[in-house]
């Protein structure tokens, strides 16, 4: 086995990796931008080295930097975490030239699946349904009439190397369709240095579903069932859950097997999701594929007792799958809450800040997978997500009951959070219902915006706050604050800030 | 002690004071309450046998506390003497921070979707910004012109930066 | 369902108990001790009453007061989580007889299995395998020539009423019969009131297995398969898992069958347990039934996802039970460490304190039931355990393996703790190899007390220690020291000690 | 400065501190340091690339600490001026505490095994105390004659009474 392992990482993602590195007897060496000297990650590794100022692209997006480290602390494999550079083909490459294992797909998996374009003729070839549409890049005007009438409105126009909903456009009328794809083009252009753009036909209401799947060195693909991800802000997920209340077994059977499909399609090696539009009629169709350990995997590991990360490592050093599809069961029922820095009555605006209390709820059925801690500041630079709150229940039901608990006994002072609204989807009728697609949260804006009352106030408690902070309030006055954690790095002020880090 | 909670003003006076035990008037009620600091900032109460558990968060002034409780964040304001001090010197211009669009956060301006001299009305998106891997649209507050923008598209910016003047 | 619940215990149960009908919309009702109010079970429950001093004699084992807070607080049903008045008949009784539910099994039930001689009765006239012995009261000393005889040497005397290890003889041939009759009989006495002794075969080396039931008030019983509690100091648990590392399905089925057989002999209600002694030849025999949760039940949640406080609730109400036998199965595997204020090194010496730094582990497959925090006193008056830290693991290997990463993450500063004890038994070989019985702490005790060294050392951590105490200690000089909980309370000191709690 | 780890004196020096970076010899060594004061009483050390994550948990005086790093607790007294006064003035007669038995927590007594004028053995069983659900025996330090009992079998005793004087 792998003697160390460098994580390519920060946050909850980074000390994720490292609790399962310590489980395997494996050493862990973390990777550190100047705004994260304090972080979880940094202090549960192994080592650690600073390899740049906050923002990303001088820092954790620095390929050279971190394979500079993993040559200085003799590394065996660097593990990418999710987004900074788990999906860049160039990173795979590299780190395989410099003779390092690459815990991920290789240059060849990551960069067909990274074009959309190419990966849905992949996905034909190989026979997944995808969304009807043009399987090249349109070019003329011709074509794109052509192609869309074809496919009958509306449609979308898409960027090949699109995201984050840039390089898109509804199309609802023939009229529409040039000015579209000129648009689109040159927004694609600008963002991703990349105009290709085709046209998918656009799927109403559609449920976000997808298949983790796991491939190993030795040509065996297994899938672990679905999760389900329609609970979207920003076209960010942010409540994921398996199983999926829409699923029926023979769908899932189906929907597994191309699953498995899709990643043979494209040699796949490791730990990977296969992302689906699913209809109201129960039609799916391939959407894209997720080249990494997605966000939500804890769900997966909740129902099927796997780590999926030991998992990525096995496979990495070269092991065969540990599981055969037909020892795999779902058991019981997960849900998975985004805990984020942000203000979510507000836009969800991001609210960084300084976390000046904090208590995670415990006990039965819950796990939380943070890297925040009472006096930490959230920095300003990066997602904000704070933590993953995932519950699991013998019933989807108590899964949604203890969610409820678990985010009533989490208290996160100092920040605006995402707590209470993820309280009130858990309440939503659509959601207890399980009947909600990627519209949820505009269909129920309502009940989620413009209802809110107080949550289970008991009688009198606006005086017994009053009270509280009156009596904070003369303790403070008498004597020197405790709980200010400001003071106590204003009492370590004489250290400086940071300068002295070993720097690359 | 006057204390204002989620912007209702209200009059606390700790009438009594033996051990732990208060009996205190908040308003027209009187509470004899069991109270007990059981970590730093957290206090629990016992009134008529209900358990209240409060997280008080301190804010931006001695003065300033946010009480957590259950789901639900209290808004509470001290007015000791020196805050009603400020409070009557500050009442004419209490909207003089109006006048400037600042930064909450470090992040790059994606666009600024208006120019010198334009008439904004209340609500009007005046720069978008991207931090923290969105998106932010801020909005002018009322109806104001712009005098001054201060800063360009493109540009990275810094927390708490001046970013557009209005008048 | 019911509409409020007293829990009539204090600590980790007490919190546990309170999450369960959180979850369920049920509110809770604390009762504490003088030295609890400051414990999270008063914090967390809806309502809490002080029902007198700290030793439990004048609080948590008051009947009275009990009675009276549920009749103030008009609460329906009485939780006895474990100890206490949990296994007390009366208890059982007066609660009925109130007009209340007890959230457990009946006056008969609690009575007949906590007498040793009828509980034996019983189960021979079911056909539960005991250990050979007699059925009857030891009086003269011919009867007791005879029955020994009869058994075979070695035989251990008992204490019909017995617990603890008191009035409890172990005899080795025919000359020390009667005299050893004699002196467990006046301990007996002593200790329990009750002088009857009955004779059993000695079983050597014995593994100590029990199984988890359910029983509704419809008849209807179930087993949630064995919990393998056989590493005990001082005749008390610390490790249980589940499955055991001794069992085979036939066994399990066999003496699954048996449990179920025990709980119907005495119209059991409720969740229960049945403790057997395994030989290492794999014969079994019924020990003793605990009539209430165990400590250890989480690991029987685990593997069968299943909320035992929650099923206790429904029955309690009169649902039927929510599963049938053959809906039940065992996945992955399960293990707890019971954390104890004890000095592990000092005869497992009870070691109550301030505890002035605590950090929990968090993550994939643990679960904390605890109930103190950061700047909590542990009581002197009640059991030193702190929290249960229970890991989750596809394979056993796996529960050991995340063990030892979950307690080296969990930190408590202030008291002695059995963290670092608990770590070399996860090391010990016959524990990695599942070869072990209640002899193990004796069988290894070379490994585990004398073989100290410093673990996972990295180099140079002394020096790294003295520069973090220097450091702090000319922060203390220069600064009011934040972190010194007692100063917070000395600071809290003009509100006097507790006097003025609403008291019965 | 002279500073006692797990019984084993060592002279530790702070040669240069610049920011967080700190230069600090350690008896004959010489650590390059960066030291962040990540949480009340934590700190995260990195030193030539390794991590340490230190817990440093007040002791009885304000020179005594734990500190905890993973499994190992390494107990940590700062030497200085004042301690090494005491040291000195205490050195005659350290062992004076050793003359009474004292109970370290509130419980009962369940057996005393010895009468007064009793020669007493080192490791000797003295007293038999229940507290916590357990009972535990505390035991002669050294070789000593029992000179006065204060309590009695079955009675109730309260957290660091005198319980037998020894001579």
């Amino acid at each position: 086995m792998f003697k160390k392992i460098l994580i390519a990482n920060r946050g909850e993602i980074a000390v994720r990796v490292i609790r399962s590195c310590q489980e395997m007897g494996v050493k862990t060496v973390a990777v550190f931008s100047e705004a994260d000297r304090r972080s979880l990650h940094v202090r549960y590794a192994d080592e650690a080295y600073c390899i740049g100022p906050p923002p990303s692209a001088e820092s954790y997006l620095r390929m050279d930097k971190i394979l500079e480290v993993a040559r200085i602390t003799k590394a065996d494999a660097i593990h990418p975490g999710y987004g900074f550079l788990s999906e860049n083909p160039e990173f795979s490459h590299l780190i395989k030239k410099s003779g390092l294992i690459f815990i991920g797909p290789s240059e060849f998996s990551i960069r067909t699946m990274g074009n959309k374009i190419s990966a849905r003729q992949r996905m034909i070839e190989a026979g997944v349904p995808v969304v009807p549409g043009t399987k090249e890049n349109i070019t003329d005007k011709k074509q794109a009439l052509k192609a869309t009438e074809n496919i009958g409105f509306p449609v979308m126009i898409k960027a090949a190397a699109g995201g984050g909903g840039k390089g898109m456009r509804l199309v609802r009328k023939k009229e529409e369709v040039w000015e579209a794809v000129q648009s689109a083009k040159s927004e694609a252009l600008d963002s991703f240095g990349n105009d290709s753009i085709y046209v998918e036909k656009y799927i109403d209401s559609p449920h976000h579903i997808e298949f983790q799947i796991l491939a190993d060195k030795h040509g065996n693909v297994i899938h672990l069932f679905e999760r389900e991800c329609s609970v979207q802000r920003r076209h960010q997920k942010i409540i994921e859950e398996t199983p999926s209340p829409l699923m029926t077994d023979k769908l899932r059977k189906e929907m597994g097997r191309y699953a498995v499909d899709a990643a043979k399609a494209v040699n796949y090696e490791g730990a990977g999701t296969i992302e689906f539009l699913v209809d109201n009629d129960l039609n799916y169709y391939f959407l894209e594929m997720n080249t990494r350990l997605q966000v939500e995997h804890p769900v997966t590991e909740n129902v099927t007792g796997i780590d999926l990360v030991k998992e990525q490592i096995r496979i990495a050093w070269g092991h065969k799958l540990s599981y055969r599809q037909n020892e795999l069961t779902q058991n019981g029922h997960s849900i998975e809450c985004r805990i984020y820095a942000e203000d979510s009555d507000n836009n969800f605006m991001p609210s960084p800040g300084l976390i000046k209390k904090m208590t995670e709820p415990k006990g039965i059925g819950v796990r939380v997978d943070g890297y925040v801690f009472e006096g930490f500041e959230v920095p300003v630079y990066y997602d904000p997500l704070i933590s993953k709150l995932i519950t699991f229940g013998k019933t989807r039901t108590e899964a949604i009951n203890r969610m409820k608990r678990c985010l009533e006994e989490y208290k996160l002072g100092g920040i605006k959070t995402s707590l209470h609204f993820l309280k009130r989807i858990m309440e939503t009728p659509d959601f207890v219902k399980g009947k909600y697609n990627t519209h949820f949260i505009d269909q129920n804006h309502d009940f989620l915006f413009n209802n809110i009352v107080k949550d289970d106030t008991m009688e009198n408690t606006e005086d017994m706050a009053a009270i509280a902070a009156l009596l904070e309030y003369q303790l403070n006055l008498n004597h020197t604050p405790e709980n200010n954690h400001s003071s106590s790095r204003n009492a370590w002020k004489e250290f400086g800030r940071k300068k002295g880090v070993t720097r690359l | 002690m006057e204390i204002i909670v989620n912007k209702q003003s209200i009059e606390v006076e700790i009438l009594e004071r033996q051990a732990n035990e208060l009996l205190i008037a908040v308003g027209n009620k009187k509470y004899r309450v069991d109270v007990e600091r059981v970590e730093n900032g957290t206090y629990s109460i016992l009134c008529r046998g209900k358990s209240y558990d409060l997280k008080v968060i301190p804010g931006d002034n001695k003065r300033n506390f946010t009480v957590i409780h259950k789901f639900n964040n209290y808004n509470v304001e001290i007015l000791d003497a020196e805050a009603r001090y400020r409070k009557n010197r500050n009442n004419t211009n209490l909207d003089e921070d109006q006048s400037s669009i600042f930064s909450p956060m470090p992040g790059k301006v994606v666009k600024i979707p208006i120019k010198v001299g334009d008439s904004i009305e209340s609500g009007q998106t005046l720069i978008i910004i991207s931090a923290m891997k969105m998106e932010s649209e801020y909005k002018a507050a009322k109806d104001c012109i712009i005098k001054e923008i201060l800063t360009t598209e493109g540009a990275t910016i810094e927390g708490n930066q001046s970013l557009i003047l209005l008048e």
